[in-house]
């Protein structure tokens, strides 16, 4: 009968044993990947090839159908994220809110569309479809706190504490 | 005569017919040569009722069906072509066209394509949207077959022929909505690919010019689809 | 009853079409007697002129000129006839789409050209997009093709003259 | 664990919590988290702490209050009857308001309840929500929780349990509002060797967040749920589907489950019966398709969240090819109220065909936003100028759109009409999952319906031709319209594409995509046509804001 080795981690970073955890957890099967990719996301902050690779083999998926899920969901970044993430929502009560001029001022003060980081790697301009904070319309995640009716006045002050003096 | 127990007796556009329950409405049309235009359909394949041109008019039922999944039924009385098909089946391949670059007059398979055909089949002699011209991408780097986005309709025959018939499972879709695309592994060159066994059934079930072999220029992609049902016997009966 | 005015008009085109239409060999004397050529490049008008009664565009419209040109001929033609893939679907001109304006004029006329290179500023000024005839102006007949053969040619202008609308689908088609 | 010794849990709780005299109930929900309500929390037990207060009064965290935009809330003397309700409480307030415990109110803090927004909320879903802890198994318990399982467990079979179900006219509150004991009961009779639950936590819809504050506030309810469902249809493995964008609701729902598991409702043998069954968390990863049905399966199975045809749908052939239930959150909190007092109770509440009550997330431009529950038959008019208070800023309302991107708009004239399932989809809208966001005169309702058009298109998967360049074409025609570039041809166009995705689009999505663009034509016809006409936008929105010009 064929059998089948899994895969060793790609290296000894120790934020592989979560991965392996969940995939553990879900019986080394195809129907976990999408929960491992989710530990990968948190262990590493992004999917790239190295670890799509390890737990596509490691599940046995077959490795376009890991990427094709990789790139399906919209909460996973192919790429590494910046220092800071600054998360505009635009679901319908911070659109009809003002979310619009949201998006305007970090776009023109960042230079970067929703989903880029800024070239230096400071700040990850990335949009919601709701964050469901409907009642403190337009919110705004900065690094994961969630502040409510913001302005784009505030929000810009926001944005130049971190691009100003980053320490 | 009655049928004998499990046959299904039914009716597609006033002519009656028997089928196997397990039959779905295309299987039955295309035993009796009534056409019905699909681009994912292919016999052979599992189906997966995507493209929507093959959808059609069952009485008593407000929804139009899509006959490629759709299995019949006893005393079903099925409609294939009526004006209201046929204007949304248009405005479907005009979709198709509209999404990609599809340019006939350069294309290597002018004459064979399937989209191309069912155009002119359907009355379309102009597509009413504006084209969305997207910067898609040609991969050569496979050394027998290319890959020429520009001409995909994500029909995803590609995917499963490779899935189900071959088992390389190369193919799959990345992406989602308007910007999904077929990829090799993990998005990368399809002459990078390890998996892929070179075995070309992805090219033979494409049914426009989106998949050739190198070397061949305008019109000159001539497709062979016998293989396939025949192959799907075969592994049927092994199992 | 007086004889009609048709017109010929060449976009962005290979002129392939306006070949095809030569193709009509002997047959251009029938169409000859039905119908003045008023304007075309195969004859020697300078202008487009009023009261058109058909007219057959070939190429798509690419550059300002085309489209100064195309809204004129609309407004005195009856009836507008798409001749062609260029001006039916965009075609070959419309693959410069995708990679926009600038890179295009580049390749063009700096990077393949290894004697004095530079984009000119003579030449009519390209347009963003290359599009389809009736995205501009509206459009009553179209005959798709790469070029649509002198027999398809040959019966809808006969049609046409006589008053009637071809449907043209059963004899050509996208890259026919 | 037995219903004895639930009763004793439920008993010792109470009389540990009649030892606090003095409850401060502080929301920890996550939109009041996110105006630092925590913060107030930790004030609040510090100063206790200090004042030697332990031993009778006692700051505690609970769920969602419901006036969201007033956060964070905070409310006293909700066992002594003398219940206050204070908005915009900061760290700072908390020893003013232990100091007023006993005496007058702080007034200026003061959020007054004898108003609208709460005197017309009826409360099943939400009963728990803002009174009891969601992290302690025991308050829920104490609140009569687990009461109805350990009841269909021990005094109902089956089959009697989909009866209760039925009898209520429960309709799923997931936005289609299939009658719940039907889809039980074909569960229930389907042959598998397996059978899942599932409960659909994924609320995708843009502008609700009534899921959301369920788990935070109450996860126990939505475990409850789901056990009696699972019981009911002969299911042992359960699934919540829940986004990965409620880092909050997940936090609780796991901490749910590993205390509903130690107390031995969940897992093998529940309450010494042979019914056993267990709760897995299936995150979400952004996408909004996967609230349909089969793509919700696909996901959980680790796939691209693509819908596939139906038949055969998921109640016979589902998760893993077994007959599989799928309910969304609201539709589970329901059901332990309907066991524990009967069908016909709750077929009391509602109209003939929509029973119940129905939770509403109230948005936009409104006075009051937050969350609402409200019997069903409740006129648009209630729900927006009562207990919403009306448009601030003296603005004019122009409409209310509820069921999201599958929903439309609704305007002045049919205020007057009730909500419930029929209406709404007579009026050329639907239910949805209870999304409700006022619009006023500021908004551009050709801008609102392009908005709807690009959340579909960059959420369609792109399996299906019409969805996928369908949506990319009507976006690309409203743009035209919000740009002033558009003809009446175009509108012609658009009105064709809302025609075809609704008759040849695979799944739900596709098929109501065109919604927005149907109810915003059929109502605001006049603003489509001066876009189009004369080149300008009424409400001033677009060509002027960024928002008239994304794309």
């Amino acid at each position: 009968m064929l059998t089948f080795a899994k895969p060793a981690p790609p290296n000894d970073d120790k934020r592989w044993r979560l991965v392996d955890a969940t995939m553990r957890r879900h019986g080394q099967q195809s129907r976990g990947l999408i929960e491992a990719l989710h530990t990968v996301q948190e262990a590493f902050g992004y999917l790239d090839d190295l670890s799509l690779r390890y737990v596509a083999t490691s599940l046995r998926v077959p490795l376009s159908r890991a990427y094709g899920v990789a790139t399906f969901y919209h909460f996973f970044t192919l790429k590494p994220a910046g220092k800071h993430t600054c998360v505009i929502c635009t679901g319908t009560a911070c659109y009809i809110k003002g979310a619009p001029l949201l998006l305007d001022a970090i776009q023109k003060d960042l230079g970067v569309l929703p989903g880029e980081t800024t070239p230096d790697g400071k700040v990850s301009f990335l949009t919601a479809r709701c964050l469901g904070s409907c009642g403190l319309a337009p919110a705004v995640v900065y690094d994961q706190q969630v502040a409510g009716k913001v302005s784009a006045q505030a929000l810009r002050e926001h944005l130049s504490q971190w691009t100003r003096h980053d320490a | 005569m009655t049928p004998s127990t499990g046959v299904k007796t039914l009716k597609i556009d006033g002519r009656d017919f028997s089928a196997r329950p397990d039959e779905t409405i295309l299987d039955v049309a295309r035993e009796n040569k009534i056409f019905i235009p699909r681009m994912c359909e292919l016999n052979g394949l599992s189906t997966v009722g995507a493209c929507r041109l093959c959808l059609v008019e069952v009485k008593g039922s407000n929804k139009l069906l899509p006959s490629c999944v759709t299995h019949v039924e006893e005393g079903m009385e099925v409609t294939t072509t009526s004006e209201r098909l046929t204007h949304y089946r248009r405005m479907i391949v005009e979709l198709l066209f509209s999404e990609r670059n599809h340019v006939c007059s350069v294309c290597v398979s002018n004459g064979h394509c399937e989209l191309q055909n069912l155009a002119q089949k359907l009355g379309i002699t102009h597509v009413r949207f504006p084209y969305r011209n997207p910067k898609v991408e040609v991969d050569a780097s496979h050394e027998r077959f290319v890959i020429d986005h520009n001409r995909c309709i994500l029909c995803t025959r590609c995917v499963r022929v490779c899935d189900e018939i071959e088992g390389a499972h190369t193919w799959d879709i990345m992406g989602r909505g308007v910007d999904a695309k077929v990829i090799t592994d993990l998005n990368q060159p399809w002459g990078s690919s390890a998996t892929c066994t070179g075995c070309g059934k992805c090219v033979h079930v494409c049914p426009t010019g989106a998949l050739f072999e190198k070397g061949r220029s305008v019109a000159e992609m001539e497709k062979r689809r016998s293989f396939l049902p025949y192959l799907t016997l075969m592994r049927e009966e092994h199992e | 009853m007086s004889k009609q005015r048709l017109a010929t008009v060449w976009l962005d085109g290979c002129s392939g079409c306006h070949m095809s239409f030569l193709d009509m060999d002997l047959r251009l004397i029938q169409l000859s007697e039905m119908a003045d050529l008023v304007y075309s490049p195969l004859v020697d008008t300078k202008q487009f002129p009023e009261n058109v009664d058909v007219t057959l565009v070939e190429g798509a419209v690419s550059s300002e000129e085309d489209l100064h040109k195309i809204q004129a001929v609309r407004q005195r033609t009856t009836t507008l006839v798409s001749l062609g893939d260029c001006a039916v679907t965009g075609n070959v001109p419309a693959m410069r789409n995708p990679f926009g304006t600038k890179a295009v004029c580049e390749r063009a006329y700096c990077e393949n050209v290894t004697l004095d290179p530079g984009i000119p500023d003579q030449v009519p000024r390209l347009l963003s997009c290359v599009r389809p005839v009736h995205e501009v102006v509206a459009v009553d007949v179209y005959i798709p093709g790469c070029p649509p053969s002198a027999d398809v040619i040959f019966y809808a202008v006969i049609e046409l003259l006589n008053g009637r609308k071809p449907d043209l689908s059963v004899m050509t088609r996208f890259g026919a | 664990m037995t219903p004895d010794e639930l009763l004793e849990i439920a008993e010792t709780e109470r009389e540990s919590q009649k030892r606090f005299t003095h409850r401060v109930n502080v929301c920890l929900a996550a939109g009041c988290v996110s105006c630092q309500s925590q913060a107030v929390k930790d004030a609040l037990d510090s100063d206790i702490a200090r004042r030697g207060w332990g031993d009778h009064c006692q700051a505690k965290g609970v769920g969602c209050m419901g006036l969201c935009s007033e956060g964070p809330l905070v409310s006293t003397g909700v066992l002594t009857g003398n219940d206050r309700l204070y908005k915009r409480v900061a760290a700072a307030d908390a020893a003013e308001i232990l100091d007023s415990i006993d005496g007058a109110p702080v007034s200026r803090l003061r959020c007054p309840t004898d108003v609208p927004f709460f005197q017309r909320q009826k409360k099943i879903v939400l009963e728990n929500s803002g009174v009891i802890d969601p992290e302690r198994i025991e308050d829920y318990i104490a609140a009569e929780g687990y009461q109805a399982l350990i009841q269909a467990l021990t005094e109902m079979t089956p089959r009697e349990v989909v009866e209760q179900v039925m009898a209520s006219g429960l309709r799923g509150r997931g936005g289609a509002g299939y009658p719940t004991g039907l889809k039980w009961s074909t569960v229930a009779k389907s042959f598998g060797v397996q059978k899942f639950v599932i409960c659909n936590a994924d609320e995708g819809d843009p502008g609700a967040f009534m899921d959301r504050s369920v788990l935070e506030s109450d996860p126990h309810r939505v475990l409850e749920g789901m056990l009696i469902a699972a019981y009911a249809v002969g299911s042992s493995d359960g699934y919540i589907y829940v986004r990965a964008e409620y880092p909050l609701a997940i936090k609780r729902l796991r901490a749910a489950i590993r205390q509903a598991e130690r107390a031995g409702l969940l897992g093998a043998n529940i309450c010494g019966t042979r019914f056993s069954f267990k709760i897995d968390l299936r995150l979400g990863a952004g996408a909004f398709v996967c609230g349909e049905e089969t793509a919700l399966i696909a996901s959980v199975e680790g796939k691209r969240g693509t819908p596939r045809a139906r038949p055969p749908y998921p109640a016979m052939e589902g998760l893993q090819g077994q007959p599989t239930l799928i309910n969304n959150v609201e539709t589970f909190a329901n059901i332990a109220p309907i066991i524990r007092k009967g069908g016909e109770w709750y077929a009391q509440v509602g109209t003939e065909k929509s029973k119940g009550t129905k939770v509403f997330a109230l948005a936009g431009r409104v006075q009051n936003t937050g969350l609402v529950e409200v019997p069903m038959g409740i006129t648009l008019r209630e729900m927006v100028f009562e207990i919403g208070g009306g448009i601030p800023d003296g603005r004019k309302f122009k409409a209310v759109q509820t069921g999201g991107p599958s929903g439309g708009c609704l305007p002045e004239e049919v205020l007057d009409q009730p909500v419930d399932y029929e209406s709404l989809a007579r009026l050329g809208s639907i239910m949805g999952s209870g999304g409700m966001i006022v619009i006023d005169e500021s908004s551009c309702m050709v801008d609102v319906a392009k908005y709807f058009m690009d959340f579909c298109m960059t959420e369609s998967c792109g399996k299906c031709t019409p969805c996928r360049v369908g949506t990319y074409q009507m976006h690309r025609i409203l743009s035209s319209i919000t740009e002033m570039t558009a003809t009446p041809q175009d509108l012609a166009m658009l009105e064709e594409f809302c025609d075809l995705l609704k008759h040849t689009s695979l799944c739900g999505l596709g098929q109501s995509a065109p919604n927005p663009v149907v109810s915003t034509l059929k109502s605001f016809a006049a603003e489509y046509k001066s876009h189009i006409e004369d080149h300008t936008c009424p409400a001033g929105v677009c060509g002027k804001q960024p928002g008239g010009a994304r794309t």
